[in-house]
């Protein structure tokens, strides 16, 4: 399943909506929406990840190399389902974001 | 069946079977079935055998001699059947009582066997006695097999030896010792590793003839502390080892546990010399206990005074009548054995002017004892050397009679050279006589005649030497009057222990120039044990008393001060690479006909020596008589720096045009202040700057490629 | 042009002659120049002591180490000009021994109780030990010259897998439990925090580090130094490996070797050439691709770090740990490819560092253009002689004596002892000497490898001069890299020994300091010193898990060395002895009782000397 | 005292029980005849000695002379430790092979041959 990217902005906050699969092929075009995402120097970044079935380390290292290149910037994994989740574990890399659920957290 | 006609009996007294004895060998001796009893007494009108079982209180059995047993003077019965592990002897002798006629005789007492080669009642060290008993010291039959497997006495030549005089059970007493058998001949047997790691070939035991340590014992009335006869100078049996000296004397074994010691010391290339004391026995004056002489022969044994009373030239209430043609068979018969039967090296006789004195005391030109020791066919390789010297005033070291054969305990070593090591103005003309091995007094004889030590057991230990100024023998209860006043000690700063580094350093150099100079001179070395890790006796010049700490060795020591155990072992070490410093010729010093002197003695300059008395310093050169015909050898340069400055001394090249190598340098931190032939570092210079009170010895020769 | 007014320097070498009248020794020093060195009334002298000893004066020696032939001694002191000549005077000496031949650093303590020392200072910096209990969250990564936090909040894997190290080898060499623990702890610290798990590819790599803030920290994924910035550099991931496997030596716990399987798969997938051998030094850290674009300069590269650095960073620990063939042939391969392309004898003495994908030369990267780095020829001929132990081949020895024997010409200094840091690779036109790049400084760690290089050269090929040659750089090392004052060790020292104590070089942690290089010399110091030049037996310590080790078997082989030079003497388990071992093959067989025990063993020489006097 | 001969297969065992000493040494040493008289090895069990006496460690000397001279070997087997101690210390020790038990002293000498 191919992998949708829409980008929105809301005030400090930017979003990404992510659908389908972020595999190794298609990180390279996330990471450009990321550097897009970031050039506004918002105070969150959002990823929206409740549709997205599959996400591989090569798309979380996208997330985790932004956040270096711009420390500031804090991120978000909103909805994430459990294989994503395992994935943030398993890289060291959920003490470093927040995971939001319906609420907004 | 037995085919002796003498193996029956021909008495027969309450079950016990007997007959006419051998009047030799004296003492108790099995023969076949039976067990033959002989003594000697000149002046008894009848003597009884009287057998105790082990321990018990009375007698088994009192067999009366009959008249017709005794030969002469010596009374012999042979006893048949006797179950001889588990029987002790004594004799019961009648006779007048008529002191002032030095007669002593005494019905009531029981006395032992002068020649008893086994004796119980104080079987294990410091077991306190059953006082009531009225027989203490108990002679028992002894079996003299073993079985040497091949050992005999090494007989190393005088002059290779190196000395090492310990004390049985202070060398291993001590907890830190880590042997299984602490204080006995086993546990000295435990450490002959040790004792051939430092390297010394030949120890020399103060006292092993059985003793009471209860003589005279008392608790200090301040500390509590248990005193007694720790030394043992103050015999009871010539002929018995000390049984509590072996972990096995509770079983009678003490002849085997000290055989198996001389056979392992000789197994590793260790000689033994025991500290003979014939001077004087355990019975003391008319005030002490009737042991065995007194009640035998008292007028035979000792010297007496026309009235009867007891010549003290000893120093401890009597003295031992050596010239006396019974007594000096004796003690004959007595060294023979300790030759014959433990391979005895050597004997060191205590204050043996004695030995040298009439029956009424007076000095003899010619000591027919001394002249039969020295001419003894069974002991013509055994090594005699005689304390020169007495407690009666008689001093005679370098005239002590002695008949090509007898060596000397040189205490004019010991004196000069503490003179000399703390600095003394004045003493560096017969120091220089010293370090040739004493030829001022040795002349006739030569080098191995002079035991040189500069300690001893009887004063201060070498690390005491250059720690007080003054003895302190509180401890010993007798208010610090006991022990020498004369130490030539220096505490270098501070009476006693000290935090002070440099006082430390100093101490610790002064031990190192202490081994240079006894190792480094003619002569035969003694060290005395725990010296070579700087063990100390607090400032106590005199523990013949005290069974502790103060007077045992302490090994921790070994670990804490292994600065100057290595280096003692160092120069003991060169001493046998190097046959130069133990020559058993006095060093010519006079060259002449083309041919270099010996010995040099020489100025800082490189010139002639300065003698002055303000001079303490002393160099000389001393090469192998090998020069003499022109084939180099071994060359020494010795400089003592005995002054509190560094000393500029001007090097002259080796005879054999040969570079000089440091071989000793006592200004120099542990691990280099020594080093053997190969290892020599090669001098730079011309001249060489030897650090404040510091020895320094370089070599050439072709013994460093 | 002939200088005329008064300076000073340090001279080293050996005494040929003294006058004691005139008081004047005459130096000859490495470069065999003869240097009359005048010792005035106020000259004092020191010999070198070790950290942990007290000052120890020889000011009243003088006279007696001054009069003994070939005495290794330094003397900083003032040139005075006097015609065309100057006489020197010195200032002070400092003696690294006490007789010809004689070197303090040769004591058989020496090395371990400078590890002790040092590891002891640095448990005390990062973690206040042992007043509150060893925490990592508490280490940072710079620490001032005296030990004190700089306050920043960066901590890094690469230095603290070296810290990490740092303890496992102090460990092993003393036993002490404060080093095990902080190892330990280290290693599951590293896990923890720095450790990115990739499932889809079935690798595991390590972040740069993290910084730290409250209870969040952001994840470094890309290395933050100048060199290699937004990449992932080779160099990092492998030194990720330095400390865990040297806790894995120790404690056989089957977690840190899983972690460094995954690592070495990552090795294999991501950085290695398949097509031209090696492994490129720097890949992009979201394709994971060597050729990447964004890598710029880095892009396609390889270098000594990337080819040559497994095998003393993990490789070498990691075989003699496990014993497993597939590492001994990774080593061999490594090595086969550094004496096929690192050497460059017809250009220069020293070897090739950075190449490109075919091997070309690539002289015009960043710093390096074509300019050597000397600490890293010595390694290379260090770690052949370890290989060499493992699987013999002449050319290993060949490049490895080759280096030992133009590298002292090159890049030492024979007037004061000590080896440089960073030279140009062909000397100044015309000159036969190497200009320095920067400075003439000389670094620590620089130093290690000269020590290690010339032990190892002596102890397997013994060559006196190689002897003479690893004795005068740990003299110089001892004498003037030991910070008595604060502890451990100076990062850098003037060429006259001098500490220099600026901008970096102020600090004792930086991301390259942390305990790594200065106990990792005292660990090989010791071992060469001991078990292969002065024979002298050694007590080694582990604290395996029960069932870490497959077959319960405990390898304590303490380094590469010469087979059959040494073997196990004696072992105990918990102080007791044990008798389960198999001396020459140094393994040591564990009881399956499931208890954790203490396991000592006392490895010795097949040699043995007998102690002197002989 | 008594004295018990066993014939095993590698050697003959002899079992003593009681002291030997100077009393009981030479009933032993009549005892041991038949062992000492034939040609195999020996081994003497010391499970039943509380002591041994000077003259005990003499006739165990002897026995173990007698036996060499004839190269044959004799081992003693489950020796007290105060026993050992005193044999130690008074040299007879080293002329003896040890073993902890009868069965071990068998096997010693089974092994070495």
């Amino acid at each position: 399943m191919p992998l949708t990217i829409e980008s929105s902005q809301a005030g400090d906050r930017a979003v990404i909506r992510l659908a389908g699969t972020l595999d190794a092929a298609s990180a390279e075009s996330v990471r450009q929406a990321v550097d897009v995402a970031l050039a506004a120097q918002p105070a969150w970044l959002e990823l929206d990840v409740e549709h997205v079935d599959f996400m591989s380390s090569a798309g979380l290292r996208v997330v985790i190399f932004a956040k270096q290149k711009q420390p500031s910037v804090k991120i978000a994994f909103r909805k994430p389902q459990a294989p994503i989740l395992d994935t943030l574990k398993k890289t060291g890399f959920l003490d470093a974001v927040y995971v939001i659920g319906d609420d907004g957290g | 069946m037995d085919v002796r006609i003498d193996s029956y009996a021909t008495h027969d007294f309450a079950g016990y079977r007997f007959r006419q004895g051998k009047a030799l060998p004296f003492g108790a001796s099995v023969v076949g079935n039976g067990v033959n009893f002989s003594v000697f007494s000149s002046r008894a009108t009848a003597c009884s055998l009287v057998l105790f079982e082990n321990g018990a209180p009375l007698p088994l059995v009192e067999i009366d001699i009959p008249p017709e047993f005794r030969i002469g003077d010596v009374y012999a019965i042979t006893v048949f059947d006797l179950p001889i592990e588990d029987i002790e002897y004594g004799f019961r002798f009648d006779g007048p009582s008529d002191p002032h006629r030095g007669l002593r005789y005494d019905r009531t007492r029981i006395v032992a066997d002068p020649y008893a080669r086994v004796m119980s009642g104080r079987d294990t060290w410091r077991e306190e006695p059953d006082w009531t008993n009225n027989y203490q010291h108990r002679s028992r039959v002894s079996f003299d097999d073993f079985d040497w497997e091949g050992d005999r006495p090494l007989e190393h030549h005088m002059s290779d030896l190196v000395m090492y005089e310990l004390h049985i059970r202070g060398f291993t007493a001590h907890p830190s010792s880590g042997v299984s058998a602490p204080g006995t001949f086993a546990g000295l047997r435990e450490k002959i590793p040790y004792l051939k790691r430092l390297g010394v070939n030949c120890v020399e035991l103060l006292p092993v003839f059985e003793f009471d340590e209860w003589e005279n014992s008392r608790t200090h009335p301040d500390t509590g502390e248990w005193l007694g006869n720790y030394w043992g100078y103050s015999t009871l049996g010539f002929f018995a080892p000390k049984a509590g000296y072996a972990s096995t004397g509770r079983f009678g074994m003490q002849i085997d546990e000290l055989k198996t010691l001389v056979k392992d010391l000789h197994a590793n290339g260790i000689e033994i010399i025991l500290d003979v004391v014939f001077n004087h026995t355990a019975e003391g004056d008319h005030r002490g206990p009737t042991i065995s002489f007194r009640g035998i022969d008292n007028s035979t044994y000792y010297m007496l005074t026309p009235d009867g009373w007891y010549y003290n030239f000893s120093g401890c209430g009597n003295t031992f009548n050596c010239n006396h043609p019974v007594v000096r068979a004796l003690v004959v018969d007595c060294l023979r054995y300790w030759a014959a039967e433990y391979h005895i090296d050597g004997f060191r006789f205590d204050l043996a002017s004695i030995l040298g004195r009439d029956q009424n005391g007076a000095p003899l030109a010619n000591p027919p004892l001394l002249e039969s020791l020295a001419y003894d066919p069974i002991l013509s390789k055994c090594k005699l050397i005689a304390e020169a010297w007495d407690a009666g005033g008689l001093y005679q070291v370098g005239s002590f009679p002695a008949y090509g054969r007898w060596a000397e305990w040189n205490g004019k070593f010991r004196d000069s050279a503490r003179s000399y090591l703390r600095s003394k103005p004045g003493t560096i003309g017969e120091i220089a006589s010293r370090v040739q091995g004493s030829p001022d007094l040795y002349s006739s004889r030569g080098p191995s005649t002079s035991v040189n030590f500069i300690t001893a057991h009887d004063g201060f230990t070498l690390a005491d030497l250059f720690a007080y100024n003054e003895k302190h023998n509180d401890a010993n209860g007798e208010g610090n009057r006991d022990g020498s006043d004369d130490n030539e000690s220096w505490n270098c700063g501070a009476e006693g222990p000290t935090d002070d580094p440099a006082i430390n350093a100093l101490r610790l150099r002064l031990a190192k120039n202490a081994m240079v100079l006894l190792l480094f001179s003619q002569g035969v070395p003694m060290l005395v044990m725990g010296d070579e890790f700087g063990r100390t006796q607090h400032g106590n010049n005199n523990v013949y008393c005290h069974d502790n700490e103060l007077a045992w060795v302490d090994w921790t020591y070994a670990e804490t001060n292994a600065e100057l155990f290595a280096f003692t072992r160092h120069c003991i070490a060169l001493r046998a690479a190097l046959p130069v410093v133990r020559s058993p010729h006095f060093p010519n010093a006079l060259g002449g006909e083309g041919r270099d002197a010996d010995i040099t003695f020489l100025g800082t300059d490189g010139g002639a020596a300065e003698w002055a008395g303000w001079n303490s310093v002393l160099a000389y050169r001393l090469r192998e008589r090998s020069y003499r015909d022109g084939t180099p050898g071994d060359e020494l340069m010795v400089m003592f720096n005995m002054h509190w400055e560094e000393q500029y001394f001007r090097l002259t090249p080796p005879l054999d045009g040969s570079p000089w190598h440091v071989l000793i340098n006592t200004t120099m931190p542990s691990g280099t202040d020594a080093f053997q032939p190969l290892d020599a570092p090669q001098v730079t210079g011309s001249s060489f700057i030897a650090g404040p009170r510091s020895v320094v010895v370089l070599i050439s020769g072709s013994r460093l490629h | 042009m002939q200088i005329e007014y008064p300076y000073s320097d340090t001279i080293a070498g050996y005494v040929q002659s003294f006058d004691s009248a005139r008081m004047i020794a005459v130096v000859r020093t490495a470069a065999g120049r003869d240097v009359p060195v005048t010792i005035t009334p106020s000259t004092y002298a020191k010999i070198t002591v070790n950290l942990g000893e007290s000052y120890r004066d020889a000011t009243s020696m003088v006279p007696s180490l001054l009069a003994n032939l070939d005495q290794c001694v330094f003397a900083y002191g003032t040139f005075y000009p006097k015609g065309s000549e100057a006489t020197f005077e010195a200032q002070f000496l400092i003696f690294p021994g006490t007789s010809p031949g004689r070197f303090r650093h040769e004591e058989p303590a020496w090395w371990i109780e400078q590890a002790r020392s040092i590891a002891t200072s640095y448990v005390g910096w990062q973690f206040d030990h042992p007043a509150i209990p060893i925490d990592y969250r508490n280490y940072r990564t710079y620490l001032q010259l005296g030990g004190t936090k700089k306050g920043d909040f960066l901590q890094e894997t690469d230095t603290i897998s070296r810290l990490v190290y740092g303890m496992s080898a102090a460990y092993m060499l003393t036993g002490e439990d404060a080093f095990l623990d902080a190892s330990e702890i280290g290693t599951r610290y590293l896990r923890d925090h720095m450790r990115f798990v990739d499932d889809d590819n079935d690798v595991t790599y390590w972040y740069h580090g993290i910084r730290v803030e409250g209870d969040r920290e952001t994840k470094l994924l890309t290395s933050e130094f100048g060199d290699d910035l937004q990449s992932l550099p080779m160099y990092e991931q492998i030194y990720a490996l330095a400390g865990p496997t040297m806790t894995y030596r120790l404690t056989g716990d089957p977690e840190i070797l899983h972690d460094i399987e995954q690592t070495v798969k990552l090795f294999e997938k991501f950085f290695r050439d398949e097509s031209g051998g090696g492994y490129f030094s720097h890949i992009d850290p979201i394709t994971l691709d060597p050729r990447a674009a964004s890598l710029g300069n880095n892009r396609a590269r390889k270098n000594w770090n990337s080819v040559g650095d497994h095998a003393p960073a993990y490789l070498i620990n990691l075989f003699l740990a496990t014993g497993e063939a597939r590492y001994a042939e990774f080593l061999e391969e490594t090595f086969d490819t550094i004496v096929r392309y690192f050497p460059d004898e017809a250009n220069s003495p020293f070897v090739n560092e950075r190449f490109h994908e075919d091997w070309s030369h690539d002289q015009s990267w960043g710093w390096q253009q074509n300019r050597a780095v000397v600490g890293h020829n010595l390694k290379i001929a260090w770690n052949l002689l370890r290989m060499q132990s493992l699987k013999t081949k002449p050319e290993y020895v060949a490049t490895a004596r080759k280096l030992g024997d133009t590298m002292p010409a090159a890049g030492s200094d024979l007037q004061r002892f000590g080896w440089y840091d960073v030279v140009e690779r062909t000397p100044a036109p015309g000159t036969n000497t190497y200009r320095f790049v920067w400075h003439d400084r000389k670094a620590w760690w620089q130093q290690e490898q000269a020590i290690l290089a010339y032990a190892i050269l002596h102890g397997t090929q013994g060559d006196e001069r190689y002897l003479r040659l690893g004795r005068e750089a740990a003299a110089f090392y001892n004498a003037f890299f030991l910070d008595h004052d604060d502890g451990a060790v100076y990062f850098n020292v003037l060429a006259n020994g001098m500490p220099y104590l600026l901008g970096n070089e102020r600090f004792k942690g930086s991301h390259s300091m942390s305990a790594y290089h200065s106990i990792e010399l005292c660990f090989l110091s010791a071992v060469y010193t001991n078990l292969l030049i002065t024979r002298q037996p050694m007590v080694f310590h582990f604290k395996p898990y029960p069932g870490g080790f497959p077959d319960n078997i405990l390898r304590v082989a303490p380094d590469l060395l010469p087979p059959g030079s040494i073997r196990i003497d004696a072992a105990w388990l918990d102080d007791e002895p044990y008798a389960a071992f198999d001396a020459d093959a140094l393994t040591v067989t564990l009881p399956a009782d499931g208890v954790r025990h203490r396991v000592k063993v006392k490895i010795a020489p097949t040699t043995w000397l007998q102690d002197t006097p002989a | 005292m008594s004295v018990e001969i066993v014939v095993a297969d590698t050697a003959d065992v002899v079992r003593i029980t009681g002291s030997i000493d100077a009393k009981t040494a030479p009933e032993i040493g009549l005892a041991l005849q038949p062992a000492l008289g034939g040609t195999r090895d020996v081994v003497v069990d010391f499970a039943g000695v509380g002591y041994v006496s000077s003259a005990g460690l003499r006739l165990l000397l002897v026995i173990y002379r007698k036996l060499q001279a004839e190269s044959r070997r004799l081992v003693l087997a489950a020796v007290k430790d105060d026993i050992i101690q005193v044999m130690s210390h008074t040299g007879f020790l080293p002329f003896f092979t040890v073993a902890a038990n009868e069965s071990d002293a068998l096997a010693t000498l089974s092994e070495s041959r």
